[in-house]
């Protein structure tokens, strides 16, 4: 699959998109966002790219923040998402949600929407905040279009998600091979992808690129790595990793493995059932507060990927992974498992990463790293 | 004040006596009872821990800033005892100075940091504050009662607030009766019915103490003076009839100032606003500015107390938006009423930055606009996200309105490693000089 | 009248001898950390000596700039904001706007209907030293003043530096040095994203566009990028010939006021 | 030519002892770093010759001249060292290499060269990057910290800073010590920040109780520092509760370590007392090349 093309092309993808099906183009960014129902009303989901451009434009509107927050900012007033119709925020990051404010009142055009998902998932009450909140998104979304989202579109709408899970999956079920025939940049490549284009369509693709792999001639050894981190936008830090000859086999990201990792379960209540797989999904960062899931979920892809060690990719000024670091350093310390841990923004500075990057794989041994120990263990009172 | 250039009458507060009364008893309280010692937020307008006989929830922010105040060095350590373990600079000092004390394991003065028994992390107001007190059960497991803030955009819509109210009462309900279960203490159902009604009369008294800051010129009370009684009205543990008196107190001295005409600062020839609390240590830059004769009328957050800021009515007056009404005489309910009427105007903190769009949009201009202000400070802290959020765009709208606007920048309000004090007050000279005034020799 | 106005920045120091609104003398100097008094008597000895006149001449002292406070002979201190402010409206009757790029501080101001100050605007932390930063990446390339004025503009599809922040446009530009991309092709890079953290502060204040935006301060010396700036900023600006020297020049006008 | 405050002066020797004709094994170590770049020669495992130089914009060229310079008058050619590794930023640049690694390696090992077996963590202070090593074995590397993105560049601003505000790079640190007690740092964030923040700690007393000393504006300079490189090494191994420690003795590498205005507030925060190098601290990095190359081009520690 020719996952580059299809996201430098996702302008002209959309735009073709709305040609054909006369549907408007939703966007946003939180890894919370229920697609399945937008899906339904006849609009195409589609997560943003922040990318890079000179930024004259974003410190006029908007203070600091993370370079993806900026990005953001710069490309709307740029006009770089001038393709979409609505933009949903959902409640999470504050710094996206500073982004988001900026793109409504600079285009009072643009169809806005902020939907409360709670950051507490596990209450028994918190299927139910997130059921109506999801009803009044639907009611938001049948005025935009206006069409009524009917159970038959919404079964629908839940079929392709699930399918397009499935086969995601697929593709993480292969990188578990000792010797995998995908490498970690094709994987984030096609996963980057998928976010921006229609289910169905990508479906198909998905299944011919999935036969293609399993026919694909394995590589051999590689360091096997896990990743960890904020969200991504591009696959600069596979693509460095394995020049160097190791292999991102794993990841924790929130537009990674979690977005794939659950389908929804069939109800007679549609809404409760998405709302069930939301609050279902393996959490993210800021929502991995009451009873911490993430600390333990890492410790089990670590195991079943037989992975080599860690590496956390942190963007500068992103809090909700600041948080969550001492929990997994915690971890990760205590069972052995190699990590390194930095920061970056949207440009990946080549040399310096590159100084880390090498110098963590020397101290790995590839394959037994796992399974002899990491090293002895530190005696303090040396 | 005896600053050249007064222009009008002024002399000291009264109400201050009885302030320091209120704070020493407070501290006597905390110092001489045993208590079971949370950390978290309370997350309701009215502090319900005080219904219970001894628990006390204990804030992180001011927790941070009062060890912040004490020493500067153990700050620092503090931050560093945080930042070794992963939690980074991006993180609100307030936060990561007070995980710090708890992490080196020591207050300032070396004795042990006391225990936490229980934690209640807030998330999303300011989603740096969702792990809040976290820590203390990654290390220490406690027992943990998580509550969402739960917030919208748009105008308002009393059925979607219906099961945000009912997401919220849960899980406050089920934190009450597991304090009562686990810790063996009672949660007096009639001392919470006077805690709403005490903090609904404070609410009163604030909001007419806002109005006559906006109405008079020179204001009868600057926001200096105010943050020093601000804590003793929504967040302190003092007692519901000494709040009530007390805020009655403070009102009719300002109404009293007002209509004679007394002055904050003497030499009053500018008002400027805020946007946001400003930091534990801005104190000296509130009197640097009157130099200038320059007089903070405070923020939205300030003029907050316990609901709502204020707007213009139909009619001309001003009056709070969202007011938080629960009469004296409102019959004893449930408990479970209670606490949804606690929780009812947290769904929609005026505040707050999510909120109706008419806020969201013009809530600097308007704010600067019915307090008569001339100009805004506003800050860019560069990782406290909830401080910070839309502050250039309200700049952006505060200067289209024809306000001039100075904006300066730290890392964040708890933490002054950022706060390059130096040029910070080259800007306050600039923006003063800019305005066409010049500081009065002291 | 014969007034003197000293600019002392983080880097120079500029003396001016202003006589009857006219430039009569000027001085200019490295202004080092503690030795900025010593170094700012000298710049005005340098420049009494130009307008030959002795320092008891002198009816007034103004100075300005981050070393103002430092100076003990001054009569007052401005801030740099007033000393711009001055200069420009002095230069140019008609100025609407005037941005003042410094060695450490980016300062734009716009005038209001009566001539006043509308509004002030300071560059953001992040944008704070550009012209430092330029003179540092120039040492490091080993390039003269003169080569870095010279350098073309940024060719389409050259090397690109982070423009969001100067360390990061360093670290890059140092692991463009390692892929060896030659040194100008690099240093046009660090321009123009110094230009364009020079441009956030002009867009805070001047969208739309004001028609005579005076260009004061040190870097204008740099032509490759004042250039820069003029294309990622869309302005078209009035650059006097005593740009460098506008500082002093407003502060000894706000001396011959008293 | 102005004065140059914010540069160490360049140095080579090389030994008058050895005689290199008579050595089994010869091998060089070059570490072209992105300010300056040494060049290392070890006659069977003692050190034969080094060299010191600015690295300036041409990699290639720096490398020459540091081999050049390392080689003196002995009267060893290139083609006579076994074996060359290259390492560093530019560690990719040098023509008669024959073999590269990382860093981190190099520092590890170039440590104990120069402190001796007792060496546990090694804090490398470079121009550009900062790292904090924690060893085990003889010379391997158990863990490490580079700098974050933020704090990139510190050693190289330092010798800015000496030139913006006129003092020689050797003196300003023991300049700092001079202070009864150190000041609040400047911003620990980044050196845009902390740099604009020093400029203007000058004058102006009405600010603060008192103006600052000359020697308290470059302590607190120095402190933020100090500062920043103290979470670094506390990242490595942070106790459950308490402060920070470290494990064994201490040894600082790379240009500011020879900065006492850092080592000094480092030491006395943790606590100890860092081990003397046996040579320049900047050599490190080629020495560990150097031994590297003799391990016969094995580049990690597999």
């Amino acid at each position: 699959m020719d996952y580059k093309a299809l996201i430098a092309n996702r302008r002209s993808y959309a735009m073709d998109w709305k040609a054909r099906t006369g549907g408007k183009v939703l966007g946003y960014f939180d890894p919370y966002f229920p697609e399945e129902l937008a899906y339904a009303a006849g609009m195409l989901p589609v997560r943003m790219m922040a990318e890079r451009e000179p930024d004259t434009l974003s410190a006029k509107w908007i203070y600091s923040s993370c370079y993806p927050v900026k990005a953001f900012t710069n490309q709307f007033l740029l006009g770089r998402f001038d393709y979409m119709d609505a933009l949903v925020h959902v409640e999470g990051c504050n710094w996206m949600y500073n982004a988001f404010e900026v793109a409504m009142n600079h285009d009072p055009a643009l169809l806005t929407h902020f939907l409360f998902v709670p950051e507490h998932t596990d209450a028994p009450t918190s299927r139910d905040v997130l059921r109506s909140e999801l009803n009044v998104f639907k009611g938001k979304l049948e005025e935009w279009t206006g069409k009524a989202v009917s159970v038959e579109a919404l079964d629908y709408a839940i079929e392709v998600y699930n399918t397009n899970r499935k086969l995601l999956r697929k593709l993480y079920e292969l990188r578990r091979f000792y010797h995998t025939p995908i490498l970690g940049s094709e994987a984030m490549g096609v996963m980057l992808a998928n976010q921006l284009m229609d289910k169905a369509e990508m479906n198909l693709l998905l299944a011919d690129y999935i036969r293609e792999l399993e026919a694909r001639e394995p590589a051999g050894d590689r360091v096997r790595l896990m990743l960890l981190g904020s969200e991504t936008w591009s696959t600069d830090l596979e693509e460095m990793v394995e020049s160097l000859g190791a292999n991102i086999v794993i990841d924790d990201l929130d537009n990674g493995a979690s977005y794939c990792w659950n389908e929804i379960i069939p109800l007679e209540d549609r809404l409760m059932a998405i709302a069930l797989r939301y609050l279902g999904r393996p959490h993210s960062a800021l929502r991995d507060n009451n009873w911490r899931r993430r600390p333990q979920r890492i410790f089990e892809l670590s195991e079943d990927f037989m992975i080599d060690g860690v590496l956390i990719a942190k963007q500068i000024y992103c809090h909700p992974h600041g948080l969550d670091n001492y929990a997994i350093w915690k971890l990760l310390r205590e069972r052995g498992i190699p990590f390194h841990y930095f920061e970056r923004d949207l440009s990946l500075p080549a040399e310096e990463t590159k100084l880390r990057l090498k110098a963590f794989l020397h101290t790995i041994k590839p394959g037994l790293t796992r399974l002899m120990g990491w090293h002895q263990p530190l005696n303090l009172e040396v | 004040m005896a600053n050249k250039g007064q222009l009008w009458e002024t002399r000291p507060l009264e109400f201050w006596a009885r302030a320091k009364e209120l704070r020493a008893g407070w501290q006597q309280s905390i110092e001489s009872k045993e208590q079971v010692v949370g950390q978290g937020n309370i997350l309701a307008i009215a502090d319900w821990s005080r219904a219970f006989p001894d628990v006390t929830l204990v804030e992180d922010n001011p927790a941070g800033s009062m060890i912040a105040s004490q020493s500067s060095p153990f700050a620092r350590k503090c931050r560093l005892a945080s930042e070794i373990r992963g939690w980074g600079r991006e993180i609100c000092g307030y936060q990561n100075t007070c995980w710090g004390s708890q992490f080196l394991g020591y207050q300032v003065d070396g004795s042990p940091f006391p225990e936490r028994r229980f934690v209640v992390p807030l998330p999303c107001l300011c989603d740096q504050h969702t792990k809040r007190g976290q820590q203390v059960r990654d290390y220490e497991p406690v027992p943990q009662w998580m509550m969402d803030q739960c917030v919208y955009l748009g105008p308002r819509d009393e059925a979607r607030e219906e099961a945000m109210i009912e997401h919220r009462a849960f899980s406050m309900l089920r934190q009450i009766n597991d304090i009562e279960r686990l810790f063996g203490q009672q949660f007096d159902d009639e001392k919470f019915h006077d805690l709403l009604t005490a903090y609904s009369l404070v609410d009163q008294y604030s909001r007419d103490i806002s109005v006559f800051m906006a109405n008079t010129k020179p204001t009868p009370l600057s926001i200096k003076d105010y943050y020093s009684v601000y804590t003793l009205g929504s967040l302190t543990k003092i007692d519901p009839d000494d709040a009530v008196n007390f805020w009655k107190l403070v009102r009719d001295e300002v109404a009293w100032r007002a209509e004679n005409q007394i002055a904050a600062v003497g030499n009053e020839r500018f008002r400027w606003i805020e946007a946001h609390p400003p930091s534990w240590h801005f104190l000296k830059y509130y009197r640097y500015m009157e130099q200038y004769g320059a007089v903070c009328l405070g923020s939205q957050y300030a003029h907050r107390v316990t609901a709502g800021c204020l707007e213009r009515k139909p009619d001309g007056t001003l009056d709070r938006r969202n007011m938080l009404y629960y009469p004296k005489d409102t019959p004893l309910v449930t408990r479970e009423d209670g606490v949804r009427i606690c929780l009812t105007p947290d769904v929609r903190y005026p505040h707050h930055h999510k909120m109706d769009e008419f806020i969201r949009h013009h809530a600097l201009v308007e704010f600067a606009d019915i307090f008569q202000a001339d100009g805004a400070l506003l800050a860019g802290w560069r990782c406290g996200v909830g401080c910070t959020l839309t502050r250039k765009e309200q700049a952006m709208r505060l200067r289209k309105a024809g306000y001039s606007v100075m904006f300066y920048e730290g890392s964040q309000p708890g933490d002054r490693t950022d706060l390059d004090e130096k040029r910070f007050l080259e800007q306050l000279d600039t923006w003063m000089e800019t305005q066409g005034l010049e500081k009065y020799a002291e | 009248m014969l007034t003197a106005g000293i600019d002392i920045g983080v880097e120079n120091v500029k003396a001016v001898i202003l006589k009857d609104g006219a430039i009569v003398g000027r001085g200019k100097g490295r202004s080092g950390g503690v030795g900025r008094n010593a170094a700012a008597e000298a710049a005005l000895a340098g420049a009494l000596q130009e307008a030959g006149a002795a320092s008891a001449d002198l009816s007034g002292t103004v100075a300005t700039g981050k070393g103002k406070y430092d100076l003990l002979f001054a009569d007052k201190q401005v801030t740099e904001a007033t000393a711009a402010a001055r200069a420009a409206k002095h230069l140019y009757p008609d100025a609407t706007c005037v941005m003042s790029l410094g060695a450490d501080e980016t300062l734009v101001l716009t005038f209001n209907a009566k001539d006043k100050i509308g509004q002030a605007v300071l560059n953001e932390k992040c944008a704070a030293g550009l012209g430092s930063f330029l003179r540092k990446m120039a040492m490091l390339l080993e390039l003269t003043p003169d080569e870095m004025s010279a350098l073309p503009p940024v060719a389409p599809g050259g090397a690109t530096v982070n423009d969001g922040c100067v360390v990061f446009a360093e670290l890059d530009a140092l692991s463009l040095l390692n892929q060896s991309v030659s040194s100008r092709e690099i240093a046009s890079a660090l321009t123009d994203a110094a230009a364009i953290r020079a441009c956030t502060v002009l867009n805070d204040i001047t969208i739309p566009m004001l028609d005579c935006v005076v260009l004061l301060g040190g870097l204008t010396r740099n032509h490759a990028f004042v250039q820069a700036l003029q294309t990622r900023s869309g302005v078209d600006f009035t650059i006097p010939s005593e740009a460098e020297y506008a500082g002093a020049l407003g502060a000894a006008l706000v001396a011959s006021d008293h | 030519m102005a004065q140059e405050y914010g540069q160490w002066p360049e140095s080579c020797w090389t030994s008058a002892d050895i005689d290199w004709r008579a050595a089994k094994k010869i091998t060089a170590g070059i570490d072209i770093g992105t300010a300056s770049s040494q060049a290392a020669i070890l006659c069977d495992g003692a050190l034969f010759g080094y060299a010191n130089l600015r690295t300036g914009a041409n990699y290639r060229q720096a490398a020459d001249k540091a081999i050049q310079m390392a080689l003196g008058n002995s009267g060893m050619a290139v083609q006579d060292i076994g074996a060359i590794m290259q390492t560093g930023w530019g560690g990719n640049h040098v023509a008669c290499a024959t073999g590269e690694t990382d860093e981190l390696t190099c520092h590890a090992k170039g440590a104990r060269f120069l402190f001796g077996p007792s060496l546990h963590t090694v804090v490398d202070l470079g121009a550009q990057t900062t790292k904090a090593i924690l060893l085990y074995d003889w010379d391997r590397v158990r863990d490490f910290m580079i700098n974050d993105k933020c704090a990139t560049g510190m050693g190289r601003n330092v010798e800015f800073l000496c030139d913006l505000l006129q003092i020689p790079i050797e003196e300003i640190g023991e300049k700092s010590l001079e202070v009864p007690e150190d000041p609040e740092p400047v911003s620990t964030t980044c050196y845009t920040f902390a740099d604009t923040e020093t400029l203007g700690l000058f004058g102006r007393p009405e600010y603060r109780s008192e103006a600052l000393t000359e020697a308290e504006i470059y302590a607190s300079h120095l402190f933020a520092i100090a500062w920043r490189i103290l979470g670094l090494i506390g990242r490595l191994q942070a106790p459950e509760v308490g402060d920070i420690r470290i494990t064994g003795d201490l040894g600082f590498t790379g240009g500011l370590a020879k900065n006492p205005g850092v080592t000094k507030r480092i030491e006395r925060e943790l606590g100890v007392t860092a081990l003397t190098a046996a040579y320049d601290p900047m050599l490190a990095g080629a020495i560990g090349a150097a031994l590297l190359a003799g391990e016969g081009g094995e580049s990690h520690g597999l």
